[in-house]
């Protein structure tokens, strides 16, 4: 992997300013360990937890020193169902992906839940990390998961009066057709 | 050196040309920036490119006192509503430069979030093209809406049988003096 | 009469530059009718759906008071101008008095928070004033933090 | 003018006389105009009828945090009246709202008690539009989302693309593109300067900061062709070697707007009114900034040492000597010197790398990656195949997803990329930093009046463009 430059596995403890909550230095894979994973080689926990073990989930890797969750995106799988998942996960349509980081050990941990088409909703993760709220109102917008718990569940990039949701694969480019003859007609 | 000698500077203008003149010259511009092509705008304001030495250097940011909105960037579905509302609320005369491909023609994104031209929200007189378009473009764009108003009409006669559109731009092509029509010079 | 007649041009004068704009602009302006969209309120961009709220904090009547007590100050100070050669020295003190009268009033309106306006600035207390370099600190690569790997 | 006219005419409205039957007309007309533009439930609701629990959230976005851990809810003033407070749209089209964000504040006279942003107004559905195109065209989808350092978003995405390759770059493109990528950050904060500089009421600041960009945009001119979203960082390299004489360019930037640092800093910091406006204005703390996923230079104001470059180094940063600099109030001020000296710092990092920059190709000779040299295709038909590939199907990428994350001059700049081993991306999702950063403002803006709310914006320093996507 070196086309990402020597990733620096330092494991430092880089100084956060003392204030912050009093992290269990415990190595992530320990968390939760009966959770399925696939190794990675650019982060350090690749987990797919069940959707009712999400939201524990989160809270252990929070609570083994998991301090701020850069991203938030949910993907919608209609037309690439065959990915590569670890055995005992059943592929479903949409899968929100959770990115979270650790200031105090340097370290990146990606949790993956799949979230089935028949009801796409979720917990919320607001409570834990308030940096998610923008994000969950944007996989909301973007994908359509709902997510419960979330105070004020909007559509965020979107017009308020905008019907379905643009990035699901069935949705159209809504592409309007220029005037020479090969142009790819309005999807 | 006779009368004939002065025809064209402003002390033997009739009061048309006056006005013409003086809308000319001190045309303000509306900020309305959106996207790349904004930062563009910026900088021709700034001190390397100068919109000043045509007048136009006061930014002025409420539409009541603004006489030409330069849309730069992209229009997207949520802020069309917003674009008309602020240019119904300008006060006439007023003029519209489409800066950018993606305020002209909707650009690379011919996607459900672009509205695919600014001329669908409200009537363009320059488009400038470019992504984003370089300040000396921009400057030429601003020259062209300088001529067409030196060569347009400075008001709707009541009684005036030619229709508006053509009225607007009236002897606008043909009578073009050739300095406007000096290829960019990139 | 006489000492009138410069009141009287100066009314003229009034009146008649503000007769001339009035007609002027009747005659000029564009007889057309204001759309909805030109009469609706400007708040960037937006049309407001709620009507602008009646009640305001006093604190800004305050600030009107300010300018009140000082444009009446200045409105008396003119006839003083006027005859300040024949009252010399009395008439100077005489309106350092009462600028000093009214400017009592004017600390009574400073007492009463008039401009302070803004949060309590937490930070001011006896820094030392600040330069560009004083409140931040730089970490080197040099600096090994505890158990970081060289 | 004229043209202008009967267009008026379409929206204009009857006189407005007395008549009953036209003023009813015209309220119809002024209540169609309202739901034009209003975003109904996206919008900030009156006081009245929000039920607490909201209200206490949105008072400051710190109450998001689980309630009692950092602050204690004594001291939210919140049983204020309805028709006590007013709100207000600092809107889409407002000279200091960078771009178009738009802001409902609730005042309480010129506090600002609540705050919400609403964004979306330059939505341009890019990632909708990154999966219609191949990897060799994304990076001219992707510079258009941080029109102020576009070469960090083309580095991202080249980065996530070359990660998923497992392609390994020759030294020379990666020593370019830290290059460009610094020089980058100094125009961007150089814009920063500008325009703080210019909302604070200082236009000279402005002046003298777009004199400065145009400098490095014309160096950017010079070697990718373009003074903005340039295309130059592909994956699998970089567009073009650099110019010939590059080096003596460089210097001279890099001397010039060194000394020009200390004229901006003698210019701005020492004025009563700068500090008057910036000083504990907008404060968060550290737990509030890491709680609400802040990266970037107002999460270094507030103490917490957190920069990507030194942290997680990618291309070669950890070969460079900088120092990564961390302020302590995490005020307006601290983020003003914060900016300030990472210009000087970057400087510093594009001296040493003109001193180390390796010669060498400057992309990858795997043919499958990169198109061949445009001569080359004269003589040999393979490379015509080559070329013709790249540039027509563009090259398979295997299926795979892949998070990289990068330090953009606002913050942690990543990109998602998911790929089912076509030659297009089967999802690409872009992280802003600004579009995160943003969620800070009810807790920056809390309690400051209108004046200091104008001077937080420009402190995040948010870009629009990477906000919406």
């Amino acid at each position: 992997m070196g086309a990402v430059g020597s990733r620096r596995r330092a494991g430092g403890h880089a100084p956060v300013s003392e204030t912050s909550t009093p992290t269990r230095a415990g190595p992530p894979s320990a968390v939760l360990p009966d959770v399925p994973r696939l190794p990675d080689s650019l982060v350090d926990q690749l987990a797919f937890p069940p959707r009712a073990r999400y939201a524990e989930m989160v809270e252990a890797f929070k609570s083994v020193g998991f301090e701020l969750c850069s991203d938030l995106c949910a993907v919608d799988y209609l037309t690439h169902p065959g990915r590569t998942l670890p055995d005992g996960v059943a592929p479903e349509r949409f899968e929100v992906v959770v990115n979270l980081l650790s200031l105090s050990q340097r370290q990146r941990v990606r949790i993956r839940v799949q979230v089935p088409e028949s009801d796409p909703c979720l917990s919320s993760i607001i409570d834990l990390y308030p940096g998610a709220d923008a994000m969950e109102r944007e996989a909301f917008d973007m994908v359509g998961i709902v997510f419960e718990g979330h105070p004020d569940l909007t559509r965020i990039l979107m017009p308020e009066d905008w019907e379905g949701h643009p990035l699901r694969k069935d949705y159209g480019v809504g592409r309007v057709p220029v005037q020479f003859k090969e142009a790819p007609g309005p999807r | 050196m006779g009368i004939e000698d002065l025809q064209h500077n402003f002390l033997t203008g009739r009061i048309e040309d006056l006005v013409k003149w003086a809308r000319r010259n001190s045309v303000w511009p509306a900020t309305f920036g959106l996207a790349c092509c904004a930062i563009e705008m910026m900088s021709v304001g700034a001190a390397d490119y100068d919109l000043s030495r045509l007048g136009m250097e006061v930014f002025r940011a409420s539409p009541r006192q603004a006489d030409l909105m330069v849309v730069a960037g992209r229009v997207s579905q949520k802020m069309a509503p917003v674009l008309r509302q602020v240019y119904d609320q300008m006060m006439e005369p007023k003029w519209v430069i489409s800066m950018g491909v993606c305020a002209s023609t909707g650009g690379m994104f011919n996607n459900y979030a672009i509205v695919q031209g600014v001329d669908q929200i409200v009537p363009v007189d320059v488009y400038a093209p470019g992504c984003p378009p370089s300040p000396e473009t921009l400057l030429h764009a601003i020259l062209t809406l300088h001529e067409k108003i030196r060569t347009g009409e400075i008001t709707r006669r009541p009684g005036s049988t030619v229709a508006a559109g053509e009225q607007a731009t009236g002897g606008w092509v043909p009578s073009v003096p050739d300095a406007v029509r000096v290829a960019t010079p990139r | 009469m006489d000492q009138y007649l410069p009141i009287l041009i100066l009314m003229a004068l009034g009146l008649g530059f503000t007769a001339f704009s009035l007609v002027s602009s009747a005659l000029l302006a564009p007889r057309k009718k204001p759309t909805a969209a030109k009469l609706a309120p400007y708040e960037c961009g937006i049309v407001p759906n709620r009507e602008p709220p009646q009640r305001f904090p006093v604190r800004f009547y305050l600030v009107s008071m300010i300018f009140i007590i000082f444009d009446i100050e200045i409105v008396f100070l003119y006839p003083w101008a006027v005859v300040f050669k024949q009252i010399a020295t009395f008439g100077l003190v005489e309106v350092i008095v009462f600028a000093a009268v009214v400017f009592v009033s004017f600390l009574y309106l400073i007492s009463n928070g008039a401009l302070t306006w803004g949060p309590p600035k937490s930070l001011q207390s006896g820094m030392p004033p600040r330069t560009s370099e004083s409140t931040i600190s730089r970490i080197s690569a040099a600096r090994p933090t505890p158990g970081e790997a060289a | 003018m004229s043209e202008h006219d009967e267009h008026e005419d379409e929206r204009s409205v009857p006189e407005l006389d007395p008549d009953a039957e036209l003023r009813a007309r015209v309220a119809v007309e002024a209540a169609a105009l309202r739901a034009e533009t209003s975003e109904g439930a996206q919008e900030l609701t009156p006081r009245g009828d929000t039920d607490p629990t909201e209200l206490r959230r949105e008072v400051g976005a710190v109450l998001r945090l689980p309630e009692g851990t950092y602050v204690d809810p004594g001291d939210i003033d919140i049983e204020r009246r309805d028709d006590e407070t007013m709100i207000i749209n600092m809107g889409p089209q407002h000279p200091s709202t960078h771009g178009v964000l738009r802001l409902m504040l609730e005042l309480d006279g010129e506090t600002v008690l609540r705050t919400k942003p609403i964004i979306g107004y330059l939505h341009t559905g890019m990632e909708k539009t990154a999966e219609e195109l191949t990897f060799v065209q994304g990076s001219t989808n992707v510079t258009r989302m941080d029109y102020l350092s576009p070469l960090h978003n083309e580095l991202v995405f080249s980065l996530a693309t070359e990660a998923l390759l497992g392609v390994e770059l020759p030294p020379r493109a990666v020593w370019i593109r830290m290059l460009m990528a610094e020089l980058n950050r100094v125009s961007s904060h150089l814009m920063w300067m500008a325009t703080n500089g210019m909302d604070l009421g200082s236009t000279s600041m402005m002046i003298y900061g777009f004199r400065e960009r145009e400098m490095v945009l014309t160096f950017f001119e010079k070697t990718t062709g373009l003074r903005m979203n340039h295309n130059f960082i592909r994956p699998g390299g970089v567009a073009a070697d650099l110019p010939d004489g590059w080096e003596d360019d460089v210097d001279v930037i890099c001397e010039t707007i060194l000394t020009r640092t200390y004229e901006y800093d003698e210019l701005l910091t020492g004025q009563p009114i700068f500090r008057e406006r910036t000083e504990a204005v907008g404060n968060i703390s550290a737990e509030e900034a890491l709680a609400l996923s802040v990266t970037g230079p107002i999460l270094r104001s507030t103490g917490v040492p957190w920069d990507l470059r030194r942290t997680m180094p990618y291309l070669a940063y950890d070969k460079l000597d900088f120092d990564v600099i961390v302020g302590t109030y995490g005020d307006n001020f601290d983020r003003y010197s914060v900016r300030l000296n990472e210009i000087r710092e970057s400087i510093k990092m594009i001296r040493q790398i003109v001193e180390q920059m390796p010669p060498g190709d400057y992309r990858v000779q795997d043919r499958k990656v990169t198109p061949p040299p445009r001569g080359r295709i004269d003589e040999s038909m393979e490379a015509l195949i080559h070329h013709f590939k790249i540039f027509t199907e563009g090259f398979r990428v295997p299926e795979g997803e892949v998070y990289t994350a990068i330090e953009s001059p606002r913050g942690e700049l990543g990109c998602y990329l998911v790929s089912d081993g076509t030659s297009k991306p089967y999802r690409m999702h872009i992280r802003g930093p600004s579009f995160v950063n943003l969620q800070a403002l009810p807790v920056l803006l809390r309690g400051g009046l209108m004046a200091d709310a104008v001077a937080v914006i420009s402190s995040v320093d948010p870009v629009m463009g990477e906000v919406d996507r």
